[in-house]
């Protein structure tokens, strides 16, 4: 134990000394949204000319991607040592070098189910941000019930032929590539027909457009595959088995939404509290006050939650049912979160370019993307509990 | 008076939707709202509301107006708020209230007439917070020869930009008085407040700008009046949205197919709608006990204005958070009508106090804190 | 209008008169709960001479049913007398006079559903507070389900034999003569063969034991009927329609499950909170302050919606739907109630003999009896809603 | 410490499962209750728990304990509150922390030994209110030649009835001080209370009671951390009672059948129940973290043993009701199981304060109030 623990602080320490050296100071203190992100891809964009040298440096140590294996272009960091690597870049408050959909979704389903080619053709181009991926999964007749979508990928002999439509395709307008799922056998029970598909959006017949949202943003869009020649060589894992990888994905999914919203970006309720009501005004709306300490109080259960899940997580000891748990509380909570941000701004808050409403008027999303929590009710009441259809 | 409608409510109601859902649809605000206008209502849709006599029916018989009360003003605002009408109807109706408690005679033939026509519009500027709290005023009216200058602030003024005169609260020696500014006001500045629901607010900034004195008494009363009938009107409207929003709801509840059913068929989600449409059938009550009760002079009026803007926000905020969800990812696109009642609501809710104010003063007026 | 409202004021000076001359000191300002009540019934124990004396005057006017035929023992009034009747008593604090399932469930079933002579031999006895009825709905394997009961009637001619068990009779042990639900035809889909029978608990077969429930009262019994002769005489309705009474009754009984709820028996939640607390208390304990609060505004709109009852009433305008929803809110508000004022008296209220306890403990049993609240669910999403059987 | 189970907490676990499910099982308390045995335990049981070293596990090994913690303790609590194990364990475990942090060596060895083995039984008198307020301290302590005389009076003493001795916090020239009072003391009243889960409570009565002092600093902090201690101790038993409740209707929605189907397969209450799931599977990490902070001796263990206390009660009174109506009508009988977890759910989430009082401590400590 103690010389792993040695080996750790004198990690800790190398970690420390490096950013210090590496990360520019305008690589700090950004508040971490998805527009101050750098998403890569083939129109890539920087936010600064110190971030992108940050950026360059993070991939070059394979640290866009901590914790994947070295031969695909990432870090080949241990559980702890990648925590560690957290904990410090937090400490200095260093803006996340590279964020994607292709690390946080496809990079773990290639790794799992992947070939050894389509490893070593994608992920280093995850981790160096040379291409931006989105997820292809809902359709418009298929949301809640995934399984029924209907994008049909037909077997040409060398490349399937793909027709149909994908709805909420994150930030779909502005990515390279999209992993889909895509009916492959029309006639099988519906599980049992689905393939996992890459297809490159730069392809004729792919369109995407964007969706605008309550709070004016547009971070999905509607994709339409119109004849699409898709290589074979893009099919992930075994054909009409596409349901196990996005299974597995979808468990991602909600342990990234069950994670994002304990932590709330920018200036938290208790923060905002005390600005804008001072601590007697603190003592005058008593209501409000006992709704802000209740989001609280579930704020820092998260918290809580999110550290068990890492500790159950280094032990070997997750449960199944973390993700479905998590997802669901989180994202509730946020749109609780938002909802008492808005109140304590008043009229104020109203203002529909400030970050309350923005936040508000998103919050909902989550509760709905990523399987609404309907589907997590379900999945923990007949998986978890054992309870029976009717 | 009974808690059921009289046939002559019966009929208003009828025309106020009919007419509303011929002049004013949907559709209406939300090309009013891509638009951009600053102005956020149409003035013809004004007068034409208020040649049927929707603008302003609380103007008493005496005062020349329909004396139709709180209660003909709550059903019609209750039917704008199924279409999301933008017409500035709640400004018109509190300040038919303020004028016609406070005003001379005089006064009331100068300004009631052209406010019932639709042709003027009048807003009341009583807030100086972000969060609505009355007893905040730092407004000060000064004497200047027959006449006085007011100097301060005000915020969340509803319908009042561009409105053509504004009622503005002020402390006079001690006393709260209520003051009338004309648009043209010297040392008087406008500015428009963008909101979530897209309808017309503004901030006012007063730097000794003539006006004048509505009445001479403590208009303390007649504020707390006025925005007592706001907020029973609001809670009114705020009724008209979360029944439209339920109704398309169950509807799509009705037609959505999802794992071959439709979704209407999930019990978890019908024991979700049968508590909302619950919680609805108790909140009708309310809201008419509150009309009633300011239409009766009764002193349970402030209290069950209170109670009904508590329980609206709240059931509101609980009910469009469910609409949303039930509808699921099409819920959150702003093409999609649904979000325009969630911002409705929500601003609704917050205007003249959400159930967290609300819910205070009734506690601190019932246990006399 | 003005006539009829002069009538009015004549008959409450008349009715204020009457009660200031016959109603003892003694049968005023008695809380007014289970075992204050006079119940009647062949073994009638009256609280005092007094109590009984005024029992006995208003049997005399009829007013123990006020609104009843008098014909049937009633008093004859209209519903605008009725309620002033009410009023009067309610200004003088008049303890009710008599208390029994046989005013509020029986006897609207047999004026609506009885034959002349049924009406004749059993509502004047109700009125005087001869026969103490009890309700033999719920069985063991039909509780929400309650139409799977299994109780069976047999014809034999001249009688019925009856067989069965019946549970949550209400009082069932203190009870004279039982209004049961009865299969009459096995055969017949599960809400056509039951039929609507009146069954003497004297006789022989029949027996109740007391269920003991939480708070340590014994206000259900369990109902054994062991080959039970009823004569003919006493089915009520038509044969295997007895369901179209049970649902007729069902209403009644939500409809005063819903609005017994909103008038707490007792100290108000209000007042205790002031006398434990004090003005200043109120204010060092915000979140229970605000619990409070919210319980009140619930209070006070079930308050309204009763009177907007009465008043649809008056206007025949009542929504069938109005039972569910009253019973559903009052009895979930009640619960709240009795929990907050549980957390108000701290470690004083957790006293078993006290009536914080008494109440917390009682309040669960309405969100069940009565049809539970699930099956109020039901009817709202089912026949308000017209959502769709799965 | 992680937040996971250590390979010798699993089998400590374990072994107080197996234990109390041979002798503690359920019945055995309905039985007690029942008897109306005024002691409401049963000490043969005590002593055997303590032979397996489930009696103050938190004593120091240098005080002649286990030295297994908070952690130890609140394992165990949680497995007795599945079985609703009537034993005094939740005072000895605030009795050892407060003989721990405050003792003198000579009092250490005088009193810990028989604590441990159950032999005596030392219940931590605190509280002066109904509604749990430690500030509230206004039983006093004065100089009586070498030793102390208390007066005044304490409530919701735990397990405090037929005691060996209680530990009683007073007020001396000033400061707060910790003394032990003796079964025999003179001038003591001790009054069996009664309460809905019919456990071992007492008010007592001191009127110039000869105490011994135990150390001579000032007792605040050691105070704290005993209640806080408590507090987390109980959250433990009420996670461990929320788990067996709901446990059991899980398996009565599997088993009961209604309109030809099991309860279980209507989705509205598979969602109800799924809810609690996900509330219990977040609350078990914040009871471990709680324990863990304790025995960590973290600064921010005061603050989640409330956290722990807050969710807990919280937690317990929405799952317990629910428990209650998705048993039905034989959920509200006294014959029935789930009614006991009820009534001791109550009481647990009342001592020590309950999620108000918790929520408010957190809120006055997180702003500074």
């Amino acid at each position: 134990m103690a010389s792993h623990d040695d080996d750790l602080s004198g990690f800790r320490e190398e970690v420390r000394q490096w950013l210090e050296q590496n990360c520019p100071p305008s690589a700090r203190n950004v508040p971490q949204n998805a527009d101050n992100s750098f998403w890569g891809g083939r129109n890539a964009v920087h936010g600064n000319e110190d971030r992108k040298l940050w950026f360059e440096r993070m991939a070059q140590r394979g640290w866009t991607v901590p914790s994947w294996p070295q031969r695909y272009g990432g870090g080949g960091l241990d559980a702890s040592q990648a925590r560690i690597l957290a904990e410090e870049m937090r400490r200095i408050d260093a803006v996340n070098p590279l964020q994607s959909l292709g690390i946080m979704m496809l990079g773990p389903a290639l790794l799992e189910f992947g070939s050894e080619e389509q490893k070593l053709e994608h992920l280093p181009k995850i981790a160096r941000g040379e291409i931006r991926w989105a997820q292809g999964y809902s359709e418009p007749g298929a949301g809640s019930d995934l399984a029924s979508l209907q994008t049909r990928a037909e077997d040409c002999g060398d490349h399937f032929l793909v027709n149909g439509q994908k709805i909420w395709t994150t930030y779909g307008h502005k990515c390279d590539m999209i992993f889909t799922l895509v009916r492959t056998d029309p006639q099988a029970p519906k599980h049992q027909g689905i393939s996992f598909l890459l297809i490159d959006m730069a392809d004729p017949g792919v369109e995407a457009r964007p969706i605008r949202q309550l709070s004016g943003n547009e971070n999905f869009s509607e994709t339409f595959f119109t004849d699409v020649r898709v290589p074979k060589a893009n099919l992930v894992g075994v054909i009409n088995r596409g349901w196990d990888v996005a299974k597995y994905l979808l468990t991602f999914e909600r342990t990234t939404m069950g994670s994002s919203g304990s932590g709330a970006q920018g200036e938290g309720l208790d923060q905002a509290a005390l600005r804008l009501f001072g601590r007697e005004g603190l003592a005058r709306e008593p209501g409000l006050r006992q709704e802000i300490a209740e989001v609280l109080i579930g704020t820092w259960s998260a918290r809580i939650a999110g550290q068990r899940l890492f500790d159950q997580g280094k032990a070997g000891a997750i449960s199944p049912f973390s993700p479905s748990v998590l997802k669901l509380l989180a994202t509730e909570l946020d749109t609780r979160r938002t909802r008492a941000m808005m109140a304590l701004g008043g009229f104020d808050h109203l203002d529909p370019g400030g970050s309350a409403a923005y936040k508000w008027l998103d919050a909902p999303t989550n509760c709905i993307a990523g399987g609404s929590n309907e589907i997590q009710l379900n999945i923990l009441s007949k998986r978890a509990l054992g309870l029976p259809e009717a | 008076m009974a808690l059921v409608l009289t046939q002559d409510e019966v009929m208003l109601v009828d025309a106020a939707k009919g007419l509303l859902s011929r002049e004013a649809p949907l559709g209406m605000f939300r090309a009013l709202r891509d638009s951009g206008d600053p102005l956020a209502f149409d003035p013809a849709l004004h007068r034409r509301l208020a040649a049927s006599g929707f603008v302003a029916p609380n103007v008493a018989e005496a005062d020349g107006g329909l004396g139709l009360g709180a209660s003909a003003a709550g059903l019609i605002m209750e039917q704008a708020g199924h279409v999301l009408a933008a017409a500035p109807l709640l400004s018109a109706a509190m300040a038919a209230g303020l004028i016609g408690k406070t005003a001379s005679k005089a006064q009331k033939d100068t300004l009631l007439p052209s406010l019932i026509t639709g042709e003027t519009t009048i807003a009341a500027a009583l807030d100086e917070t972000a969060r609505h709290e009355p007893s905040v005023l730092a407004t000060k009216a000064t004497r200047n020869g027959e006449g006085w200058l007011l100097s301060g602030s005000k915020t969340a003024v509803i319908d009042g930009f561009g409105a053509s005169a504004w009622l503005i609260s002020a402390e006079f020696e001690g006393t709260i008085a209520l003051f009338l500014v004309e648009q043209a006001a010297a040392g008087l500045e406008v500015d428009k407040v963008d909101a979530v629901d897209s309808r017309n607010y503004a901030k006012l900034s007063l730097k000794g700008t003539p006006a004048m004195r509505l009445g001479d008494g403590d208009a303390g009363p007649a504020i707390t009046a006025a925005l007592d009938l706001g907020r029973a009107l609001l809670a009114a409207e705020l009724l008209g949205i979360c029944d439209e929003a339920f109704d398309r709801t169950v509807a799509y509840l009705k037609e959505r197919r999802q794992f071959d059913r439709v979704i209407g068929s999930f019990q978890a989600l019908q024991h979700r709608a049968a508590r909302l449409y619950a919680r609805l059938d108790l909140a009708r009550g309310v809201v008419l006990a509150a009309l009633r009760a300011i239409d009766a002079d009764d002193p349970e009026a402030t209290w069950l204005a209170s109670l009904s803007k508590s329980v609206m926000t709240k059931l509101s905020r609980d009910l469009l958070v469910e609409a949303v969800q039930m509808h699921g990812g099409i819920g959150v696109t702003d093409a999609f009508d649904i979000g325009l009642f969630v911002k409705r609501g929500r601003a609704a809710g917050e205007l003249l106090g959400d159930d967290y104010f609300h819910t205070e003063r009734l506690a601190r007026d019932y246990w006399r804190l």
